[in-house]
């Protein structure tokens, strides 16, 4: 199955938010629901959530598709507060409607049958990851889900995916998983050759060293980048990527890039 | 039915609901939101001679209602619109209007024959005034001699209709829009962002590649209609408006200080479908006003 | 401990926060919510030579994250200042500046040399961008010739320190803060409102009696930061910043960008105990990052 | 008893909102509670009100003191809806701090024993004419008040002050108590003379014919102004209404003026 750039029209509406629920600390899970049919959404797209009720806050947030429930036309979001503007967004009620534009960007190119996968998430990179594994088509043996964390409190429940892979943890404290980050887990560090292809979202640094590896051991890789964003939709050229064809937009040429395009 | 037609120089426009350049990309990229073919004008993306990766990211910062952007003119060159994008969006039911650059006069008049040669383009926006790139841009525009020199060299080349788009980066717009009027602009724009600058204070670094960047949104809007409206006062060519319009009495309040017609520029950001309410919410305004043609409106402020 | 204390030319601030004109009063009326002393400086109310009642209601436009205002510098003159106002406010325990405005140069030497008189009384802020009065104030501030008279001839008169308060409305504000300190400032503070304007689209009036007014708060802080940057880049005298600061970060963008020490305006109207918030807010961020001295950090941005 | 300007110092605080009650179509009672005590709070006085969820919205917005119960330390406001922020601040729920400015301005003069006192209130004005008939200390039957609305859903219920003095009541369509203007109503166009002071609050061409009224009959007047406020307490030189003293600020030299001092 091919990337998918056509999948149904981008447009903005106003999404009843149904659930907001505290998984840790710092991370919500975002339950929307859509006037609209979503058919079309795809692992590795994401929404642009516009934050109203917060003084000062003017650009609209992007935020990764985390899941889809294509039935009942609601979109789940995984937010992680990082400053006012995510902060805000978890303190919306049930009841209240969001202004969200979607779907935006690329999604993950899909592995063919018999490929097999390892997806590595860190931080709130985690949401595609459990989408992508959800939505990839292979059998759960072939689909291998590495999450990194500082600690044990950071690691969200992933229950409702387990049934689509294999898991493994690190945090930085060993509280859960391996101690160290995520390519110092065995899966990674041992195993690497074993895998045709690697998905990752996550923070930048920890996105490079994979991609390294990656390049190193020749098996494909994607990685899901976020830059900063003004539009999401590819008209204000500022959410570029430096890449070996010149600068790309991140909101519309990905957020998922191979690798080998970029300048890592 | 109220008559939101309005003509700059000799181009008809539906409505005076312009999406600005830089903001909407070619027109294409809207068309999932919104029929384009409702809007007054599309101003399309910087053009510069040659192709351009534009500035480093980062390339914006948000800002107290606004966002400051180091974009710097990034684009494929003006061969490259002719040739890809001009065939693709030629026939949409609007006027497409292209935005042209240049870092020394022969560049703003080699992409201004370029244009020329484009049936379906009534004309274009000559930008002297954009704060991100080394060299021209602003610069042409800041004085009076350089914006007479660029303005007289383009015109020459170009007669079709010639909008030239200010800089609100001056202590005097009205005296540049007088120098550029003398040169035979059939219009100005305005107001192109102004010069600003963000800090991490965290990082202790600017937030911007480029370290400054333009300022747009509702944070300048005040700025812009006194901008407006000092020029309405000053020139006889119709004045386009625009900076921080984010809805329709925004718009109204642009026209009221003596634009013809508006652009819509970082709104688009937010909400791409603003432009489209905006030309609604003009209708609607003029209908509760009583008000049967948008051109009793221009410049209406009563003193 | 972290170490406050700046110097302005020989003036001793125990902070680098000070109250900015116009938006304090003399002092006293902040005096309910927050200990004065705490300060590291308060620009009193612009002074004229004569009682001025100032522009017509309104005078006020909240515009998105600010404000525009046309008080035009209503005060009761410079004697009442030193009769009534003087012997009232000179104890507190902190710097007292006076902000000096006139039409005229000779009433700009008028206003300094009475207020020269005072002990108390450390410095001026000479005041050549008002933009909100029809003869002198901002028209001072825009061209270096006109700066550099008014400047010239305050020096002769005042051997205090000399505070050149610049105007953001102009082309290059870097050349003027040289032109000033060629005449012998001692420092300059930026920046003063940013002209605007307001409409109502409803009644298709300007919200302004007097049509424009000054724009400051939030809204201004990029191009602000922009200009102090600048500034602190082209002169060797000490820069004062403002423009938009709401709290201790926003003060610290400004030090980084060069500024010696900050003014805190239209902030205090929304809270007025934001310039006391921002004195903790400073030290605490010295603290987290441990800088034993404010000096370090003026003009530290890492580029 | 004179004209309060000193009773306690001003000060920010968060209080705390305990009520948000619906009056009528676009009239709120906002009761807050304050951590500090409010002795010396007089009717005619006002609180600069923060609205930090709205977006734009970037000043306080000025409300005139409704009632304050000492003992409990609690303030009620009367917030009719006119734009954005009275809006916001109608939609904020019990349970939620709102930082507020108080107290700002100089109260109503306080009228002698033995005075027959007309209060006059259209409006939100209604507000400080209540407050002022509750705290004047003269028997009911010297205190008369009159309120004027456009029709009667626009009357709030006032049942808690009617044992403070005599009500009547004006719509310009009749549909409650006299139809007209205040200035219509019999108390005052036929018995103005029996009052020894008049007092109102309301909108300025209301206020200005009950002066010219007054100053005719001489009697004593003073009107409570609401012009356009940045800051509330005397620094930005905003507010000012053309006095024949020249401009005088009407946060701190008023909102309450005496109308002989006005250019009326
Ligand atoms: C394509 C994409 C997908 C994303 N998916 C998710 C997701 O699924 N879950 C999640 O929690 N977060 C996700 N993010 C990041 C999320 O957009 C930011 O955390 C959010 O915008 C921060 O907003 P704020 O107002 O809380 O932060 P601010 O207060 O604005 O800033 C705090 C910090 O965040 C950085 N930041 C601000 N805006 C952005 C932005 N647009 N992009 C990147 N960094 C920013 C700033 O540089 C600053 O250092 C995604 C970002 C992108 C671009
Ligand atoms: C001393 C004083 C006491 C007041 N007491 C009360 C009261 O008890 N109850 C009550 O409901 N209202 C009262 N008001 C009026 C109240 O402040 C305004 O209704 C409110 O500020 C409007 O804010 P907004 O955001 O809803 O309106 P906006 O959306 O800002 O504007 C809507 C309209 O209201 C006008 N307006 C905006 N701000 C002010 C202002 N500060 N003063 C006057 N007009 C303004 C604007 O010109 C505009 O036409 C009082 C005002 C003052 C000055
Ligand atoms: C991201 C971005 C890119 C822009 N690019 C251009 C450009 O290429 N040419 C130009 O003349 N103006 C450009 N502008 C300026 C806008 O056209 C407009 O003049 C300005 O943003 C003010 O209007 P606004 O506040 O409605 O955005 C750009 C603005 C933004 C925000
Ligand atoms: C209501 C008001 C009155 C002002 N009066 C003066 C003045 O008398 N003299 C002066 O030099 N600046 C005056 N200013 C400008 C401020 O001192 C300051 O330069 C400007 O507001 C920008 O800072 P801010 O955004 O922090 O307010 C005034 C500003 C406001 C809002
Ligand atoms: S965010 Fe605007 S082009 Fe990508
Ligand atoms: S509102 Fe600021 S002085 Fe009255």
């Amino acid at each position: 199955m091919p990337s998918n750039t056509k999948g149904m029209n981008k447009t903005v509406q106003d999404l009843l938010l149904l659930e907001n629920q505290q998984l840790n600390n710092d991370n919500f899970l975002l339950k929307l629901k859509s006037p609209v049919h979503l058919s079309g959404i795809l692992p590795g797209q994401f929404v642009n959530v516009e934050i109203k009720s917060a003084r000062e806050i003017f650009l609209r947030r992007p935020f990764s598709v985390l899941d889809v429930d294509y039935q009942n036309q609601t979109i789940s979001l995984l937010v992680k507060i990082l400053g006012r503007g995510s902060k805000k967004l978890t303190e919306i009620t049930p009841g209240q409607k969001i202004s969200v534009v979607f779907p935006l960007g690329k999604s993950f190119t899909f592995p063919d049958p018999g490929d097999r996968v390892l997806l590595i998430g860190g931080g709130s990179g985690v949401a595609p990851m459990l989408f992508l594994a959800k939505m990839c088509g292979l059998p759960a043996d072939n689909v291998h889900v590495l999450l990194g964390a500082k600690t044990i409190n950071d690691h969200i429940n992933v229950d409702d995916y387990l049934k689509f892979g294999h898991f493994y943890y690190t945090t930085e404290d060993g509280s859960k998983g391996e101690r160290g980050f995520v390519i110092d887990h065995p899966v990674f560090k041992e195993q690497l050759s074993k895998f045709t292809r690697i998905y990752t979202c996550g923070p930048n640094p920890m996105m490079k060293a994979i991609a390294a590896s990656a390049k190193k051991a020749n098996i494909i890789c994607e990685v899901s980048l976020e830059n900063m964003m003004a539009c999401g939709f590819g008209v204000c050229l500022c959410c570029v990527e430096d890449t070996n064809e010149g600068h790309k937009c991140v909101c519309t040429e990905g957020p998922v890039f191979n690798v080998n395009d970029l300048k890592w | 039915m109220v008559d939101l037609g309005i003509k700059i120089h000799n181009v008809e426009f539906k409505n005076p609901v312009l999406t600005a350049s830089g903001t909407c990309g070619f027109g294409e990229e809207l068309s999932d939101f919104i029929d384009l073919s409702r809007l007054g004008g599309i101003v399309v993306k910087g053009t510069t001679l040659n192709h351009r990766e534009g500035n480093p990211y980062p390339r914006m910062a948000e800002t107290p209602s606004g966002m400051l952007n180091a974009v710097g003119l990034q684009n494929k060159g003006v061969k490259n619109f002719v040739n890809n994008i001009y065939p693709r969006i030629k026939d949409i039911d609007t006027n497409i209007i292209v935005n042209v650059n240049g870092s020394t006069i022969d560049e703003y008049i080699a992409v201004t024959e370029q244009i020329n040669e484009l049936d379906k383009i009534p004309a274009i926006e000559l930008n002297i005034s954009c704060p991100n790139v080394k060299e021209g841009g602003m610069a042409f525009g800041v004085s009076c001699p350089s914006a007479e020199a660029v303005v007289k060299a383009v015109r020459k080349v170009y007669n079709k209709t010639l909008i030239v788009k200010l800089s609100p980066n001056v202590t005097s717009i009205a005296e540049i829009a007088k120098a550029v009027e003398g040169q035979g602009a059939d219009s100005v724009s305005l107001i192109n962002t102004l010069l600003g600058m963000a800090i991490d204070a965290e990082k202790r670094r600017p937030v911007l590649s480029t370290v400054t960047g333009g300022l747009s949104g509702p944070a300048v809007k005040p700025i812009a209609l006194r901008m407006v409206w000092q020029v309405y006062n000053a020139v006889k060519i119709p004045v386009i408006g625009m900076g921080g319009i984010m809805n329709a009495t925004d718009a109204i309040e642009f026209i009221l200080a003596g634009a013809s017609a508006v652009q819509i520029g970082t709104a688009i950001f937010k909400d791409p479908t603003i432009p489209v309410q905006v030309i609604d919410g003009i209708s609607s305004y003029m209908e509760k006003h009583k008000i049967g043609s948008i051109s009793e409106l221009i410049g209406g402020l009563q003193m």
